[in-house]
């Protein structure tokens, strides 16, 4: 039997509601989080929530019980955690936020927010499109969204919609959501090929459902990269691997590895060190020629 | 059609109570009645009369707003209604019981009787009033079971008392009984009688089917004949001879039916003294005690007993069914372990549950299918039966049994309750048996159909077949067996031989001390 | 009655408005864009919408197939998503660690050990509902959660891509049409064949109408029962096969989610009651044909996936309104009342809808 | 031995008292499901420390109120033979609506009144459409699960923050029960619905009708009771839980959000089965369907307690959490008569 809380004792106990598993690279960030727990030295709780949110919080509660010394999780919403935070407030149990923020107006709720920011990485997708298409007199684009509702869809379709207002050659033609997912990406791209004669780009929220979008377009007998060009974000490994074969013409990083810098703001915030209220993880952008460069000590 | 002379007269009696005019019922492909009149009386026990499919239930439940009529109109108290469902026309104070048992098996048996009636307090049922109300009712009836017992728990002839129960407990103008009495004992229906003669002397209108003519007779005023869907005429129960009923019932001349009659009457004489089926010690816990039984080839065996007597246990037990827990079963001369019906049916066994409904036909699927079902199941699912070869056959038995309608692929379920109980007999009969165990195989027959059931049983026998017959009804099993096994509670208290009347079995059921003597002799 | 003519059968078959609905899907498809139902032949097999409906509603199609027959016994499988999930880790995971990942034999081996994990799966399935007596909910439920557990457990949660030119074949290769398509349509007519050739068809019937019954006339229930659980989990786990190798990957957390319910609608879009009994393999052939042009249809028509759904709603509503005899007759009613002459008794008698007799009532009344 | 299923032999056997015994027999299932619930409990309590505290309980009824409410219902839809797959689906479309309405500056009751009515019409047109058209429950609330999803992306596709502030006093305030033990008012709430629930079903008539619509759908017509209004009541009850369960998940999370209670039908069906149900409908309790909830939320529980399983060995614990618990609910069960 584990022993129940760390409150007595030296080592660090710290909860982690994580969101789910539903992602390659949410099954990378989890990996990340557990390892550097273990090479810390901070004895981990870790509790699966399956994408739903109730489950969070049902965690967050049970850690609260436990008397963890540090709450972590990655929201799955940015809404609704604010009864949660406030028992934990109370029981003196400091939160930190990873991957992504969330909306209460009481900061003191949390101690600090490490994560990507999801409009920004849209945006720097959509800059890349609208350098790429200066001077051309028609860009057409197709979205391949992510879940419906889900943060980094809305995001990362804010962002490039705003990169991208000011070019107005660039017209994003159709858009739907392909769930996230290779296969869903594919059968909505088998889809737009057939309804859009024009198709000059793709944007897909991740690489996975660009990576099916791929599989579409060579199956219509185009060339992918080079008759209709590909955006992606997140820079997981079968992505980079597209990108350095000329199959991907860009990525946006989001990076999961948010590990080490984790533990290492849990180590201060026990400690009762200051730390900043928003740690913004380091996250790059790829070419193909980066990729090639970078591909062989990709991680994940 | 010339009405016979002794329809009777009309203009001398009080306005009807309710009244039929012209109705008609279609059904895709079938007209179940076709302008049927019909009359009923306030203070009369009218009977409903005709043969299996002639329309009886139909024009019940159009009456009762179950189905709509095409044609006609409908009066009570001279007003003109038209019910939309059972709701209404109990709301109107029509009760009714319909043929076959509907009630609600997962419910108790107070629950059952009383459902949307039960006693209140504060708003919330009273369980403990409404369980002790229906217990009350349940004892006018002379039945003395838990109310609390959920209903599933209890054989069909029970169920059958639950509803009447249930139907006679609420005040109604009208009374419906389709076919109340088929799975009664006779007891039973004394007492069932008694209770719609209080009910008749206060004034209530009582409409009865029964294929029992003898019940008819006895207990009805006036009587109502239908054939084919189409009235024949309403007669004085008093003017009509049987045999005049019946040959109106079923528009011959009554010398085919007494034929029949004739040989089914002189059940094969001679049985041989083969044994099919010997059981040693078979008994099962809580069920049936352990007995001994033989039977012979060609030999019919009767099992006489009251309700609940075990009779239907001991056949489920014969048919592997239920599992023994005591005993040895030999079939011609070989052990057998009937672990299930499968193993049953390969040696040979074939039985007719009771149930038509719960464990007999499956009445989503045609005539057709349902009559090959036991064969086919014994064949193995690779073996498919040729199509030809099932058309022969199911045609024959159509042919052979009267089922109605004799299109094969109409659905079992919509079938008449009578032509259901046919073609569940006729699935045995194509697996050519050798033992032939039928549990009430007559019940809800019409009595054109019941003698060729009975003659059917008596060639059967003289092919060799062996039969244990189990019915209610004790004159049909004097009748047909060469010997008779009676039933106790749940235990084998005699085996009479072919000479034993219905007085020597009603005595050995009546009295306890008799047993050790019966058993001697 | 039943008429011979090969029209009223059809009718009476139930097989009609499906159809009805898919040629109206169809249609609608083509008039917003006329290119919709185009064929040409692109690298020597065809290419167009139509065949991306058949090829991505292969999977469906064959889970569905399997649904049926378990749905026809009076259960449900909500495992048949897992194991999708199941049978592509397990496919993809052995080709990515075999010696050679792009051989044939790698291939080969990896879909047979899958088949052969979700035979077992559906034995497991088969063993709760038909031995246990578990009710098929619950006991399914069980596989459901667990299972794609286990697919993420053999992809250790990572999506396992692999270049397998055979592998490919099953879901992404052509032979003219799709290949996914052809062993839908194969599985369809060796299932067809096998319970309307022989009389498993009718025991399964029986089965799902009346257990207790059933089992009296001398029929294995139990073993009828169990059957088609594990005939579900191999249809199961080709649909798997399929679903993985038209991405070239496994994706545990994904793959197959959500597709029971689909196969659930399609068999009862296609006629077959969950209340067991009489069932129509071509009528589930047909609700998962619909489903999956209802798919194909939102986005070639660039309906917005916010109001995705409600499309969905509306269609699945209407498709059942038409399906529903009742509701049928009740529209019927409402524009010959406007149209027709009043009088309705001079109809033929043989017309259902035109008689006031309720035709729910009958129904009701006929079923036990 | 408990039961009635002894048989009373034959006609001799006068004057049985009436009803006794048959008490016990119908909740056996209930007591049964308890048991083992406990027992998974102990199992909890011994492994983990901590466990075993009253906030432990407590915290079971403040994270599954909703779903309890949902169980409520469901269990009403499932005894008549039904099944409301829309429920989860009516759920986050309450809170939706609910954050939506209290964004735009209705007053809270308005917005309370304003979602039950939504959850109720969404049910009885679902219950008309199944009564009168006769189509199959599955596929029409299937239709309803699409429509009240579909309703919410139209309504907005963003989650929305609840800031009103009856809502949030409402939502963090504790009501102590000892020292160390606080529940919320959902909890409160969620028990009141039980007890209605319970009343309801066990002891007025549209239950007994609820359950003889189950039984046997045929003969319940025939017995002249109310069945199409049953049959629709149920759904409308259904319905007004969903819309309930969503105004407490509006209230346990202070938002309103499209994907909220994602497949959440299926834990409310798991529920009611699990709480000895019978699909087929004509039987259950609704006390076995909360049982049912406090088994899946105790299975959760020992999972965020062990706290090292990795998100696939969360999943294969659920299910074999479960297995274990039917298996075990199934060998209890057999030995009764
Ligand atoms: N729901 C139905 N659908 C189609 N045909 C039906 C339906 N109900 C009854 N019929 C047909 O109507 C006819 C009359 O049946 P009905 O049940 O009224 O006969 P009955 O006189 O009560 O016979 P029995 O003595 O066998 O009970 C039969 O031919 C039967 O097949
Ligand atoms: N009058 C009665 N009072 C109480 N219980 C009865 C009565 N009649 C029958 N039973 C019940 O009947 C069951 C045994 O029925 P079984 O079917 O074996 O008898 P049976 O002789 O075949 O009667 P049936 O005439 O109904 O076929 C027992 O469970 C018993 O409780
Ligand atoms: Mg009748
Ligand atoms: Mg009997």
């Amino acid at each position: 039997a584990s022993g129940g809380g760390g409150a007595g004792n030296d080592t660090i106990t710290m909860g982690f509601a994580q969101v789910g598993a539903e992602s390659g690279w949410r099954t990378a960030n989890t990996k990340s989080v557990q390892e550097s727990a273990k090479e810390a030295g901070i004895d981990l709780k870790f509790s699966d929530a399956q994408q739903k949110q109730e489950n969070q919080i049902k965690a967050i509660r049970s850690y609260i019980q436990q008397k963890v010394d540090v709450i972590a999780f990655s929201p799955v919403v940015e809404t609704g955690w604010d009864a949660v935070l406030l028992e934990a407030k109370r029981a003196n149990i400091p939160v930190i936020l990873t991957d992504r923020a969330v909306d209460s107006q009481d900061t003191s709720l949390y101690k600090t927010f490490l994560g990507s920011d999801f409009v920004a990485e849209g945006k720097k997708a959509g800059e890349w499109l609208v350098k790429e298409s200066a001077g051309k007199s028609e860009v057409n684009v197709v979205e391949l969204q992510g879940t419906t509702g889900a943060a980094p869809a809305i995001d990362r379709k804010e962002g490039f919609a705003e990169a991208t207002k000011a070019a107005p050659q660039i017209k994003v033609i159709a858009s739907q959501t392909g769930d996230f997912t290779r296969s869903g990406g594919k059968q909505v791209m088998e889809a737009f090929l057939k309804s859009n004669p024009k198709i000059d780009v793709v944007y897909a929220h991740n690489d996975d459902m660009g990576l099916g979008a791929i599989e579409a377009i060579e199956a219509a007998g185009k060339k992918p990269g080079v008759d209709i060009k590909i955006i992606t974000v997140d820079a997981v490994h079968d992505g980079m691997q597209a990108l350095s074969d000329g199959k991907i013409n860009y990525i946006v990083e989001c990076n999961p590895l948010l590990g080490p810098q984790l533990m290492d703001l849990a180590k201060k915030v026990v400690n009762g060190e200051q730390v900043p209220e928003r740690v913004v993880t380091e996250e790059t952008t790829f070419t193909q020629e980066q990729a090639k460069a970078d591909l062989p000590n990709r991680k994940y | 059609m010339s009405v016979d002379a002794k329809q009777a007269p009309l203009a001398t009696e009080p306005p009807a109570l309710v009244q039929l005019r012209g109705i008609s019922v279609e059904f895709p492909g079938v007209k179940a009645l076709q302008e049927v009149d019909f009359r009923l009386f306030a203070g009369e026990v009218h009977a409903l009369m005709g043969e299996n499919g002639a329309g009886k239930s139909t024009l019940i439940k159009a009456l009762t707003g179950v189905y709509t009529p095409t044609a006609g109109v409908t009066t009570i108290e001279g007003r003109e209604v038209s019910f939309s469902g059972p709701a209404e026309a109990q709301d109107a104070g029509i009760s009714t019981v319909y043929q076959e048992v509907n009630l609600c098996p997962n419910l108790t048996v107070a629950e059952n009787i009383l459902l949307g009636r039960e006693l209140r307090r504060f708003g919330a049922i009273d369980g403990r009033a409404t369980r002790a109300r229906a217990a009350e009712l349940l004892a006018d009836m002379g039945l003395h079971i838990d109310p609390g017992s959920v209903l599933a728990e209890h054989p069909i002839a029970i169920q059958q008392l639950v509803a009447i129960a249930r139907a006679v407990a609420v005040d109604a103008k009208v009374l419906i009984l389709d076919e109340p009495t088929s799975s009664l004992d006779q007891d039973e229906v004394a007492e069932l009688f008694r209770i719609m003669r209080v009910l008749r002397d206060r004034g209530v209108a009582i409409l009865f089917v029964s294929h029992f003519l003898e019940q008819v007779y006895e207990i009805s005023d006036r009587m109502t004949v239908l054939r084919n869907g189409r009235l024949v005429g309403e007669y004085r129960t008093a003017d009509l001879s049987r045999l005049e009923l019946v040959s109106l019932m079923i528009g011959r001349e009554l010398g085919a039916l007494a034929e029949v009659e004739r040989l089914a009457g002189q059940a094969g004489e001679e049985a041989s003294t083969v044994p099919v089926l010997q059981a040693t010690g078979v008994g099962r816990k809580g069920s049936v005690a352990p007995l001994d039984l033989r039977i012979n080839r060609g030999e019919v065996v009767g099992l006489a007993g009251l309700l609940g007597s075990g009779r239907t246990e001991l056949a489920r037990l014969l048919f592997g069914a239920d599992r023994p827990d005591s005993g040895q079963m030999t079939v011609d001369g070989k052990v057998v372990h009937l672990r299930n019906p499968r193993a049953a049916i390969a040696a040979g066994i074939a039985f007719c549950s009771e149930d038509r409904k719960g464990e007999g036909v499956l009445a989503d699927l045609s005539i057709r299918d349902n009559v090959i079902l036991a064969m086919q199941a014994a064949n193995g699912w690779a073996r498919p039966i040729p199509r030809k070869v099932k058309d022969q056959v199911v045609e024959k038995w159509i042919k052979a049994l009267d089922i109605r309608p004799t299109n094969p692929d109409a659905l079992v379920g919509k079938l008449s309750g009578g032509n259901q109980q046919k073609v569940l007999l006729a699935r045995w009969l194509v697996t050519k048996p050798k033992l032939l165990i039928l549990d009430e195989p007559t019940r809800g027959i019409d009595i054109g159909a019941k003698t060729q059931i009975q003659k059917l049983v008596a060639e059967l026998a003289q092919e060799g077949v062996a039969v244990v017959y189990i019915s209610a009804e004790l004159e049909e099993v004097v009748r047909l067996s060469h010997r008779i096994v009676v039933m106790k509670d749940r235990t084998k208290i005699a085996e009479l031989d072919q000479h034993a009347t219905v007085d020597d079995i009603m005595r050995l059921i009546a009295h306890v001390d008799e047993r050790t003597e019966a058993v001697a002799a | 009655m039943t008429s011979t003519r090969p029209l009223n059968r059809f009718r009476s078959s139930g097989l009609l408005w499906p159809l009805v609905t898919l040629v109206l899907l169809l249609a609608a498809n083509a008039v917003v864009r006329p290119s919709f139902l185009a064929l040409r032949i692109q690298d020597g097999h065809l290419y167009g919408s139509v065949v991306d409906i058949l090829k991505n509603g292969a999977p469906t199609m064959l889970i569905a197939l399997g649904m049926c027959l378990v749905v026809a016994t009076r259960g449900i499988d909500l495992s048949v998503g897992a194991i999708v999930a199941i049978s592509g880790a397990v496919t993809c995971s052995y080709i990515a660690g075999a010696a050679d990942p792009t051989s044939a034999g790698a291939a080969l081996a990896g879909m047979g050990i899958a088949l052969a994990l979700c035979a077992v799966l559906g034995l497991w399935n088969g063993f709760l509902v038909a031995a246990l007596r578990i009710q098929p909910i619950i006991a399914t439920l069980v596989l459901m959660t667990a299972g794609r557990g286990i697919a993420m457990l053999i992809t250790d949660g990572q999506i396992i891509t692999v270049r397998n030119p055979t592998f490919r074949t099953v879901g992404a290769g052509f032979l003219v049409l799709p290949v996914s398509i052809l062993i839908a349509v194969a599985v369809f007519v060796l299932v067809a064949l096998l319970t309307r050739r022989t009389a498993l068809g009718l025991l399964i019937e029986s089965v799902g109408i009346n257990p207790e019954a059933s089992r009296l006339a001398g029929l294995r229930a139990r073993t009828i029962r169990w059957t088609v659980y594990v005939f579900a989990a191999i249809c199961a786990g080709v649909a798997g096969l399929m679903i993985s190798s038209n991405v070239s990957a496994a994706d545990a957390n994904n793959a197959g989610l959500w597709i029971e319910m689909d196969a659930i609608l399609a068999v009862v879009i296609g006629g077959t009651s969950l209340a067991g009994g009489r069932y129509s393999l071509t009528g589930t052939l047909l609700g998962a044909l619909i489903i999956q042009t209802l798919v194909t249809t939102v986005y070639s028509m660039g309906i917005a996936p916010e109001i995705t759904l409600v499309f969905k709603a509306v269609v699945v509503i209407a498709v059942c309104l038409l399906q529903a005899p009742k509701a049928r007759a009740a529209l019927l009613r409402r524009t010959r009342r406007r149209h027709a002459p009043p009088d309705l008794d001079a109809e033929p008698a043989a017309r259902p809808n035109t008689q006031t007799l309720t035709a729910a009532m009958v129904e009701k009344v006929a079923q036990p | 031995m408990t039961t009635s299923a002894t048989p009373v032999k034959g006609k001799a056997s006068l004057g049985t008292l009436p009803g006794r015994r048959s008490v016990p027999g119908r909740v056996v299932p209930v007591i049964a499901t308890f048991v083992l619930f406990v027992l998974l409990f102990g199992v909890g309590a011994a492994r983990y420390d901590g466990f075993l505290s009253g906030q432990v309980v407590a915290n079971l009824f403040i994270d599954n109120a909703f779903l309890v409410v949902l169980a409520v219902g469901m269990t009403f839809v499932i005894v008549t033979g039904g099944i409301d797959l829309s429920v989860g689906a009516v759920v986050a479309l309450s809170t939706m609506v609910a954050a939506a309405g209290l964004r735009a500056g209705l007053p809270a009751p308005l917005v309370v009144l304003l979602v039950l009515a939504m959850g109720s019409t969404l049910g009885l047109l679902m219950g008309l459409v199944i009564h009168y058209f006769e189509i199959q429950p599955f596929i029409v609330t299937l239709a309803g699960l699409f429509l009240a999803r579909g309703l919410c992306f139209v309504v907005g596709v963003e989650s929305i923050s609840i800031k009103d502030p009856t809502f949030r006093t409402f939502a963090t305030a504790a009501i102590p029960l000892s020292d160390n033990v606080s529940i919320t008012w959902s909890v409160v709430i969620a028990l009141a619905i039980v007890a209605v629930g319970v009343w309801v079903l066990h002891r007025t008539r549209l239950g007994r009708t609820a359950y003889a619509v189950g039984g046997n759908e045929n003969s319940a017509m025939l017995m002249g009771l109310p069945v199409a209004k049953v049959k629709v009541g149920v759904y409308v009850i259904s319905g007004l839980c969903s819309a309930i369960a969503g105004l407490l998940l509006a209230l346990y999370m202070l938002s309103g959000y499209g994907l909220h209670a994602v497949g959440m039908e299926l834990d409310a069906i798991a529920s009611v089965v699990i709480g000895g149900t019978l699909l087929s409908g004509g039987v259950g309790y609704v006390l076995g369907s909360l049982l049912g909830v406090l088994v899946l939320g105790v299975i959760q529980t020992l999972i965020s307690f062990q706290g090292t399983l990795s998100s696939w060995w969360t999943k294969i614990a659920i299910g074999t959490l479960l297995l274990l618990f039917i298996v075990m609910q199934r060998v209890f069960m057999r030995r009764q008569p």
